[in-house]
């Protein structure tokens, strides 16, 4: 039976004196609880999980980046305010808005093929999303970690040091931006979107025809009412009115496409 | 040819057959078959479709399937998976095609000889499919190149892609070689060469080619 | 802290090798395989330097078939992705929907009935046949045995599919699982079939072995071709048949006995020499075994309910939290890592794909080989790139 | 001996070559466009709308345009617009109904959730497979008169499923028409006839959470 999540971390802090190891309780029916680890020692702490007899953690299953962006939280604390008139004192709701800030998160699931036990989740954090992404890499301890921290840089950006070769590894080498970054804007190509809506209708409208603004939706809408009525209207242009939609034969223009 | 067997007589347009389609069906149950170089020729096209060997994703397995013993696409001639596309007619895009793929596939058919056809096999070759709303995915390969038959489903199942197969041997058993709707291969300005795209800071540059890509454009109301 | 001392470094760094001219040993040729290469078990690609015939360097290319699951995962609700999984490793949709399933019940604490868990695991194992054979199929059309047990392992497949499609409505794609149970419950009908396609599996595989096992070109391409050590392989985090193929004994139908594995009666075939061929013949055992499995989990499938009554189909929102669920999957170990914040939606939905990650030992494995060796090693690594490049 | 292996191969393809003539399991091959494989009953491609009657498609469909299931398809690929107005339904009651109801069948992956999610037994998987074509714009995008299909056709490539969905309807429907009778009887003087929008504004087996849709 493998040892605790709290005796592993009071081993680590025993063992590294002067590194950070947190642990972060999981308030799920999985109750797989991690351990977040200080990024100065975390190199050295995972050669520790690795090698330790008791745990001999040798096998690195599952990496994998988590973003948190930044957000604005707002609290309310009970401030109690002594009345300058001398009677009892007054208990005042007082809002702050905080920005808490955001980081990018490095998740390891650590099992043992040796012993057959596990995982032991561990957790490296930066310090924000954007110029403090270094986290030391735990391609020298696991080389299962190799492609997968790859991947995390690609999809994430955050960067490994130490990591061998620390390249794109699914989008192509020109690429800029971070794709799986909660704010990750898509390339707008939504032009034959039939079946749009939400966040799709939004990003397909840009693409209407300019006509389409001039052509009061009143008048469309009436139809719907009366599909019969609606076929029998049919513009030119329009092909199949009783879905309600407008087939043009014309392409929407674009613009700088050689 | 007796005068009874001769349909009533129209006025003839110039360049009409000389012999009807009734008349040659006539001559063909008597064991004559009269034909046109033209038909001939299609008719050879079109039973040896030769696709290239190249799967993409999940429609490939199905593809894959088709052309094993049950489903046996040797039937129709088109059991030869050629590797190279040098010695390929037909791009079977079974699968998703991603942007990081797109200009592969694109440099693929350019280098197929003419005439060649493309079956889009599969809800992701047709649109992108279920993942069309990905970053990553193509929305429909005939953004970049033409394609001749569509077959939706996801996957298709192998006798839907002998069915496209089937419909891609009609069209080609009567495509024209001269006329107004000569085909595609025999237009002018068609210089079997499709823009390649390229890759961009975030995305293919262009994202679609003009010359393939004429979407109509649809405008949906408002929803309460 | 940096200056870790790399156990296993990886062989050499880099994207690219220039030609390097050398008089003595002549000119290293940097070759493109892939993505559109036949034998790349579809869009992947190798940069391979030869010096001569002889692999000096490889390193793969991935993200030909990036199709942005997790991205997707996490715009769809929690059954929303649930075909999506089908879609990940496109020859067993079964086990990727069950591992699914198990991380998505272990992230809600969702009881699964004990029919349901009988059927899966019957489920499962008929996917491993049919993974298996596919790739015993594959792999000798690598070697050159272009068709024939290709078509063999295909026509049994069919068999298979058949089933399937029977019971779930799809011949691939199955959709099949569901948070807390199945989908559809099976009919004595198609127990009865799925008993008679078990019945005759063994004989099929007796014919298939006395096909290919003991050809003396197939041995002669395959012993001693890739050879991978046992402490590397754990080193890397390769499962499945391609870690048991060296020696190492872990199988998560033993390890974690997830579902009701620990009923059954079966044994863990492991290899000696880590090579191609000990990858095949242990995925031939190992189907041997899964007959066995099958041969008891099929009598003894107890009546019942196969959904939880509690379960939810819709409006399915489980608790904040987070769950790691992995089982065994015929490639090897498939798991779902989710993170919930108590929104419909995962905020996390994160898939690890065992393709991917046994794709890490290739270059060490193809190091030294020639370059047609490096076509039989990759496809006796059994990918699929729905799954690699997700 | 070398060569041994070899020859034994050779003897399994032999077998099967010689089986193939006779045997069904050797000779698996389907011709397929003469010959059609009897596709199981579970087999599901394309959804399609359910319509009570043929004559009438558009005036007896059973989908009441609560978009669940346009918010829960995975790929997104329904759009509905429903009505502002109501009409009869197959039993009488007042009913919105879709003015709009496309699938875009090159998205659809097919996976029925659709299926699933719908309480009103409305939408249901079709069979059809042979759709290839070379028109994508206009053909693979299903409108609701194209969707229409009579529950007789149901019938035809589901007989076990439909039979269950119709027994159910039956009873819900059953069911309603004593809840209405009770709710009728108590309180004569006040509604003699109670509008049918009144009494019945949502069917029984109305989901309890998110059956109308939030706007």
């Amino acid at each position: 039976m493998m040892e605790t999540l709290e005796q592993v971390r009071d081993r680590l802090l025993a063992r590294f004196p002067g590194g950070e190891v947190t642990l972060i309780a999981n308030p799920g029916p999985a109750a797989q609880h991690s351990l977040a680890l200080g990024l100065n020692q975390a190199a050295a702490m995972a050669l520790f999980l690795r090698d330790d007899p008791d745990l001999r953690l040798d096998y690195c299953s599952n990496v994998t980046g988590v973003d948190w962006p930044e957000k604005e939280i707002v609290e309310s604390t009970k401030v109690t305010v002594p009345d300058p008139a001398g009677g009892p004192a007054k208990v005042v709701e007082q809002k702050t808005k905080r920005i808490q800030p955001g980081y990018l998160e490095v998740v390891y699931h650590l099992y043992s093929m040796a012993l057959k036990h596990g995982p032991v989740i561990v957790r490296l954090r930066t310090g924000n999303r954007h110029d403090q992404v270094t986290v030391p890499s735990f391609t020298p301890v696991w080389r299962s970690c190799e492609f997968q921290e790859r991947e995390v840089f690609d999809l994430f950006g955050v960067k490994f040091s130490d990591h061998p070769d620390l390249r794109r590894i699914l989008m192509w080498d020109e690429f800029t931006a971070h794709p799986m970054r909660k704010d990750y804007v898509e390339p707008d190509d939504y032009e034959w979107e039939p079946t749009p809506h939400g966040t799709v209708l939004e990003k397909a409208k840009a693409h209407y025809p300019a006509t389409a603004v001039a052509a009061p939706t009143a008048a469309v809408g009436a139809a719907h009412h009366t599909p019969a009525a609606a076929a029998v209207t049919t513009a030119a242009p329009v092909v199949r009115s009783d879905t309600g939609l407008e087939t043009r034969a014309t392409p929407a223009p674009k613009e700088g496409t050689p | 040819m007796t005068d009874a067997a001769r349909p009533e007589p129209t006025e003839p347009a110039p360049g009409a057959h000389l012999v009807t389609e009734a008349e040659r069906d006539e001559l063909r149950r008597h064991g004559i078959l009269l034909t046109k170089l033209e038909e001939i020729v299609n008719l050879g096209r079109s039973k040896s479709v030769w696709p290239l060997q190249f799967g993409l994703a999940c429609c490939a397995i199905e593809m894959i399937a088709a052309s094993m013993a049950r489903f046996d696409i040797a039937r129709f001639g088109s059991e030869v998976f050629r590797p190279s596309p040098r010695q390929a007619d037909l791009l079977i895009v079974s699968g998703t095609v991603t942007k990081k793929m797109a200009p592969q596939v694109v440099r693929l058919w350019n280098q197929m000889p003419e005439p060649k056809y493309c079956i889009a096999m599969g809800a992701c070759a047709i649109s992108g499919g279920p993942f069309k709303q990905g970053y990553n995915v193509l929305k429909g390969i005939d953004r970049f190149i033409p394609v001749d038959v569509y077959i939706p489903g996801c996957p298709p199942r192998p006798e839907a892609l002998l069915h496209g197969l089937l419909q891609l041997q009609e069209q080609i058993r009567t495509q024209k070689s001269s006329g107004p709707n000569v085909a595609r291969h025999l237009r002018p300005g068609d210089r079997c060469d499709y823009a390649v795209p390229e890759f961009g800071e975030r995305d293919l540059e262009p994202p679609a080619n003009p010359a393939v890509w004429q979407a109509p454009s649809i405008v949906r109301n408002e929803k309460a | 802290m940096s200056g870790v001392e790399p156990m296993f470094p990886s062989p050499s760094s880099g994207a690219h090798v220039n030609a390097v001219h050398d008089p003595f040993h002549g000119d290293l040729l940097e070759v493109s395989m892939g993505p559109h290469h036949p034998s790349t078990h579809g869009v992947f690609r190798m940069m391979v330097t030869l010096d001569g015939e002889t692999i000096v360097k490889l390193k793969p290319v991935f993200g030909y078939l990036h199709r942005n699951h997790e991205k997707l995962g996490e715009n769809t609700s929690y059954l929303g992705s649930m075909p999506y999984t089908d879609r990940l490793d496109y020859l067993n949709s079964m086990t990727n929907n069950w591992a699914y399933a198990l991380a998505v019940e272990k992230l809600a604490g969702q009881p699964v009935p004990e029919r349901a868990e009988y059927l899966r695991v019957i489920l499962a194992e008929l996917t491993r046949l049919l993974n298996h054979v596919c790739l015993a199929g594959f792999l000798l059309q690598d070697t050159g045995a272009s068709g024939t047990p290709l078509m063999y392992a295909f026509r049994e497949r069919e068999k298979i599919l058949d089933l399937f499609e029977s019971l779930s409505g799809s011949r691939m794609m199955c959709n099949y699982q569901r948070f807390g149970g199945c989908r559809v419950d099976a009919s004595p009908e198609w127990l009865a079939g799925a008993q008679t396609i078990t019945n005759n599996f063994g004989r099929f595989l007796d014919e298939y072995e006395e096909l290919i096992t003991g050809n003396e070109i197939m041995m002669a391409r395959t012993q001693g071709v890739g050879a991978l050590t046992p402490e590397l392989a754990i080193s890397a985090g390769i499962t499945g048949p391609m870690l048991r193929a060296t020696g190492v004994n872990y199988d998560l139908r033993k390890v974690d006995a997830y579902g009701v594995y620990s009923r059954f009666d079966f044994r863990v075939p492991l290899g000696d020499h880590g090579d191609t061929y000990d990858r095949y013949m242990i995925r031939i055992l190992e189907m041997r075994e899964s007959i066995k499995i099958l041969q008891q989990a099929l009598p003894a499938l107890p009546a019942g309910p196969i959904m939880d009554p509690k379960a939810k189909i819709r409006g399915f929102r489980p608790k904040a939290g987070e769950a790691y669920g992995r089982i065994e999957g015929p490639k090897g170990e498939i798991g779902f890592y989710l993170i919930s914040d108590g929104s419909p939606n995962p905020y996390r939905y994160r898939v690890r794909p065992p393709s991917l990650v046994n794709l890490t030992v290739l270059e060490d494995m193809c190091l030294g080989q020639t370059i047609a060796d490096a076509v039989i090693i990759l496809g006796s690594v059994d990918i699929v790139l729905g799954e690699v490049d997700r | 001996m070398l060569g041994s292996g070899l020859l034994q191969g050779l003897k399994v393809t032999a077998k099967n070559l010689v089986g193939s003539f006779h045997d069904p399991e050797r000779l698996t091959t389907l011709e397929y466009p003469e010959q059609k494989a009897k596709l199981p009953e579970n087999y599901r491609n394309f959804p399609f709308l359910v319509s009570e009657n043929a004559t009438d498609p558009m005036g007896t469909l059973r989908c009441v345009g609560c978009q669940i299931c346009e918010k829960e398809c995975p790929p997104q690929c329904i759009y509905i617009e429903k009505s502002k107005d109501k009409k009869p339904d197959a039993t009488g009651k007042m009913q919105v109904y879709p003015v709009v109801f496309d699938i875009d069948t090159s998205v659809c992956m097919s996976c029925q959730i659709c299926v699933e999610v719908c309480p009103f037994e409305a939408i249901k998987m079709d069979q059809v497979f042979e759709i290839a074509t070379k028109d994508r714009f206009t053909a693979l995008l299903l409108d609701r008169n194209q969707l229409a299909k009579p529950n007789s056709y149901y019938h035809e490539i589901h007989p076990t499923e439909a039979a269950e969905v119709d027994a159910r309807l039956l009873a819900e429907r059953k069911a309603a028409e004593e809840k209405a009778k009770a709710a009728a009887t108590p309180k004569p003087a006040v509604a003699p006839t109670p509008s049918p929008t009144a009494t019945a504004p949502k069917p029984p087996e109305a989901p309890a959470a998110g059956g109308t849709p939030a706007p």
